[in-house]
């Protein structure tokens, strides 16, 4: 397997399977991996014993170890150019937009398109599991759109407002 | 008196299944009941005999009174026992069951009506001059009426839902002019939760403990206190971390605020299991909350370590027995510990995680009790509450009980939900916690996302599994392709 | 005084686990070791490190002591716990332990050796005038040796292992006829069991109960007992059910046992935790049977009983500590079952069932302890000890024990091997073991192949889930075609 | 499906799945079944909760209901000609070949082709898990065949001994 980079929550790291053993970062380790189950593994490390679990949730997936998750992005030579272009073309257009945390039920919109907000403002609320979860944002800006009426079921991920 | 010999038990997830355990050791059949996403839950699994409630939301399911009694009569149960939430506090629901010529495993409905409502509850209480924290004894009419009271008695205050407890509905509120919005989605949430959208509004205590007191009575007229329990531990108003004793009880007020306990369920004409919420202030003045008119998720702390089951003296209480232990039969033994195991995202601001769990391995050994509503193949939907079980542990004193707790959230092992495991662990390393001085302010005060750097370690085992996870699946799903900049997570919605 | 940072636990199964969770909860690390078999078996995902033994049997993995101690030393730990069976009453094994500057966590080699040795244990305790059972004081050489002794002491005889316990390489012979035979495969397992082929007799007492007596002593002087375990329900001369107390225990009978067993371990010079087991006959004689010099599959009903946790007293011993009570300290609280929850053939004569679990929801829930060597995945091999896990249950007093125990083995469901849990549903259920008078003839006594019908509804569940099974698979694997005449099962062995 | 005959250890039962519901011997049930994971079952029969596992041992399918566990087979018209065949031949000769209950080895070799042997008289032993287990014969007869000798490892389900 060729050289592949890895993005595991903030690290990037480079790791390459060789006969000698798992070079990460061109450091070579003791590794000894057994799956357990399906999507479950059992790793020693120098002896250091680490139980990990992969789990896909909104299409990317993360690996939970110590009951803690991590996402897990996957970057190749190609992925970096790419990356660069789309940075190039992001600085342009400064616009984000906010995607459901949870599935649930939009109840109000609280602020209209159009108007100026600053972070921590809350923009809309979605009820899910009998709680009122007001979603707001983490950047100031203007709301250029809003995604979702009142009464709408949302799925996670389902984009509810992009704020410029 | 009249021996039960079967029980519906009105209720879903992990109260249900330790409901139907109690009454299983106690020879007593058990009826369940289901919505459509609960159809292969523990709770069907386990109980004698299980019944379709035919709908989804908890509306068209736990809630609809009249489903529930029509299978109560189909399977010719003699009683119905509530749980907690959905109909437990809801005083409709006990007449309803009593009509039906059923047990109602719970007090008297008159006594749910009075408590439950925690209107009436406060001017009980304010006629035998128990202390209440200062506020409204009636629910607020329109937003003239609570800006006057809040006024009168000085913002910050505490906005919540008459008609039950749990959190739902609760909202504190800082300045005049969120007063409004706040008011209205309280309003929804308690509508939602309780199907009563009354509220009212008290001050709010600056850095107070949360204690309350276990009371069983009987319809004998004997009324006995089971101690304390602190539940200082809460987010978004909702207790996640509870134990008994309170690090900060002495005897002398373990006396007090039991014998008040006491004194307010006799006031009230209380029967059967009831919890008398206080906030204890740091000079150890205690104000009177609200009275649980139901079995308490928390209630296995006391269990452990007082050494009865609580389920079982609701069942006994219900049909006629006479309590089987006088108050100075009553002893604590050692310390116990809960940890509620939500599916909420703890590095999000604890929304709430949906999905199917896939690996599920709970901690087990001394000293450890696991109440579980789910496992392996259990879908956590957005319909009902989040907890999946709660985890409990017992130690000899409280040192050992938090050292055990550390060692079973450690070995909790669950996949295809986050959850709130990594937040108990937090307040169990905490020295606020450690040392008993928590208050309720404690997640605001001191929980901020972990930036404990992930170890160099777990780096490697994540990577090389990586390798072996996704040779094995051909590509890993969702991971392949260009590096997209959409998905890094923020504090509440992620962006792109 | 030394404080143990660092321990190897020279185990697999339940008891690796259960040692490891003691020693996380005291703030120690954990070092695992691993035969092939069990590469990711729970005690190998728990234990913070964990080295493999290369090889798949007992001699060359978990009994190879050059290679534990390699470990250890690559390891750096500063001592090793033994756990029950393997090498933990091999005198060898402590002494190599103590040679390599590590702290074993049990007795002194040379009590080991007195002890661990039935007939130097019988010598010593004749030298005390403690009764024992009739019989020979030193291992038997030969046929002849044997045959005199059994006429002289008269049939029925048990011949027993002198190197180790459990039930291994004991049987019982009547006639001497089967008498060379049996002495010939006694010695087979017992020194395949201890690697220790020398072999003892004893008069065999009709119909005894078998309670023993547990023991904690420290290196100052300090000896205590912690009450006694009825383990009289036995198949194959194992233990298969435990309790505490003994339905049959007086205070006055459990002072006198406890001063016995005590004063035994101080003519043995006893430092750690020790079993003393005795027979009691119907007048309540007892006679002395062995000493194990370890902890027991069965402690944790005296864990529950008396709220102290063995293995960390064990440790805390280890490092030099004083006991932290005195056996004026030491109080019996409620009753407490234990099951043993092995993959064997209930229905077939107890024979060893392997496979893999595909699905394992061990009971949960109030009083419920599971302390368990296996999970979802776990291949239970021919290998080692059929033993999966054992369920633990407390109750107020002895009925509410063994309600518990009768609903969380219902509650217990395991797939993909036979267990023990019918055989224990049996016992939980039989009038000699509610009413206490239950004996070690229990099983040979009472337990006949269930011929309890399978009810109507349970063939209609099984018919029309085969539908569904047989269609969601294609074909039902192994079950279509013709009926063979071919395997059905008979009591030792299926025939065609 | 049409009418198939199941013999559940040693009940035997004929089930149709019918429109109206399943049909056990004739009788109409009223049964939900949903499938919990795979070869999982929760089953409500007029309310009551059944909660089963199938698994297959030694090629056969089996059920666990209540921690017992029975066997099943499957039987079709073709099936019950075949075994009236069996049958029949089976009269004339009545040897009966007897199959390790588990696996393990074979440690001794206590009686020998030809000796004449009665019911519950022990064969040879084999040993698994550590203990020996004696393995009996359930029919009295002569030793035909021995299939195995010492120190051989053996399957469950290898043949040991033939008795005739």
């Amino acid at each position: 397997m060729s050289n592949i980079i890895l993005h595991i929550a903030d690290h990037r790291v480079a790791i390459e399977d060789r006969e000698e053993g798992l070079s990460v970062d061109g450091k070579l380790h003791d590794v000894n991996i057994h799956k357990v189950t399906e999507g479950e593994y059992s790793i020693l490390i120098e002896g250091k014993s680490y139980h990990l679990f992969f789990h896909t949730w909104n299409t990317c997936l993360h690996a939970v170890i110590d009951n803690r998750v991590f996402e897990i992005k996957r970057h190749s030579l190609r992925d970096q150019l790419a990356e660069r272009f789309l940075k190039t073309a992001d600085d342009h257009s400064k616009a984000v937009t906010f995607r459901a945390p949870m599935p649930g039920l939009v109840t109000k919109i609280i602020r209209q398109v159009d108007l100026q907000v600053h972070e921590g403002e809350g923009i809309l609320v979605v009820e899910a599991m009998k709680m009122e979860n007001e979603i707001k944002t983490s950047k100031s800006g203007i709301i250029k759109k809003i995604f979702v009426r009142e009464k709408q079921a949302v799925e996670k991920g389902d984009p509810l407002f992009t704020i410029e | 008196m009249k021996k039960i010999k079967k029980i519906l038990i009105a209720n879903r997830g992990e109260i249900a299944v330790r409901i139907q355990r109690s009454a299983k050791e106690m020879g007593i059949e058990t009826v369940a009941i289901f919505s459509d996403p609960d159809r292969t839950a523990p709770h069907v699994l386990y109980c004698d005999q299980s019944f379709p409630l035919n709908g989804v939301t908890s509306a068209e399911t736990y809630l609809d009174i009249q489903k529930i009694l029509e299978i109560a009569k189909k399977a010719r149960v003699d009683a119905i026992h509530p749980g907690y939430g959905f109909l437990s506090e809801k005083e409709q629901f006990a007449s309803a069951v009593n009509d039906a010529g059923l047990i109602f495993i719970g007090p008297k409905p008159e006594t749910i009506g009075l408590l439950g409502s925690k209107t009436s509850a406060r001017e009980l209480l304010a006629k035998h001059k128990i202390p209440i924290v200062p506020g409204t004894t009636s629910p607020i009419k329109n937003l003239g009426d609570a800006l006057k009271v809040a006024q009168s008695i000085g913002f910050p205050i505490l906005i919540k839902a008459a008609g039950g407890g749990g959190g739902k509905g609760m909202r504190r509120v800082d300045t005049e002019s969120d007063l409004g919005n706040t008011i209205e989605r309280a309003r929804n949430e308690a509508r939602k939760a309780f199907g009563d959208d009354r509220i009212y509004i008290e001050k709010f205590i600056a850095n107070p403990k949360h204690i309350e007191i276990q009371v069983l009575a009987d319809t004998h007229g004997n009324i006995i206190h089971l101690g304390e329990r602190e539940c200082s531990v809460q987010r978004r108003h909702q207790k996640v971390v509870e134990e008994s004793p309170s690090p900060v009880m002495t005897e002398e007020l373990r006396n007090k605020m039991g014998a008040t306990a006491v004194m307010i369920a006799k006031a009230a004409g209380y029967v059967n299991a009831g919890t008398v919420e206080f906030l204890v202030d740091d000079r150890k003045n205690f104000y009177f909350l609200e009275v649980n008119t139901r079995v308490q998720v928390e209630h296995p702390v006391t269990e452990m370590v007082y050494g009865i089951d609580i389920v079982k003296e609701q069942i006994r209480i219900a049909q006629g027995e006479k309590l089987s232990l006088a108050q100075n039969d009553v002893r604590p033994n050692g310390h116990a510990i809960e940890c509620r195991i939500s599916a909420e995202e703890t590095d999000n601001d604890f929304l709430p995680s949906t999905g199917k769990i896939t690996h599920f391995f709970p901690s087990e050994g001394p000293g450890v009790r696991h109440d579980s509503g789910a496992r392996v193949g259990t879908e956590i939907t957005m319909h009902y509450d989040p907890m999946i079980a709660k985890l409990i542990v017992h130690g000899r004193d409280r040192k050992e009980a938090i050292e055990k707790m550390s060692r079973a959230l450690d070995e909790y092992k669950i996949n295809g939900v986050k959850t709130t495991i990594p937040f108990c662990q937090f307040v169990m390393m905490h020295e606020e916690f450690i040392n008993g001085t928590y208050t309720i302010n404690f997640v605001e005060k001191n929980f901020r996302l972990s930036s404990v750097p992930l170890p160099h370690d777990a780096v490697v085992a994540i990577a090389s599994s990586y390798l072996k996870h996704s040779a094995g699946n051909g590509t890993a799903s969702g991971t392949n392709g260009m590096v997209s900049k959409t998905s890094k997570w923020k504090s509440s919605a992620f962006y792109e």
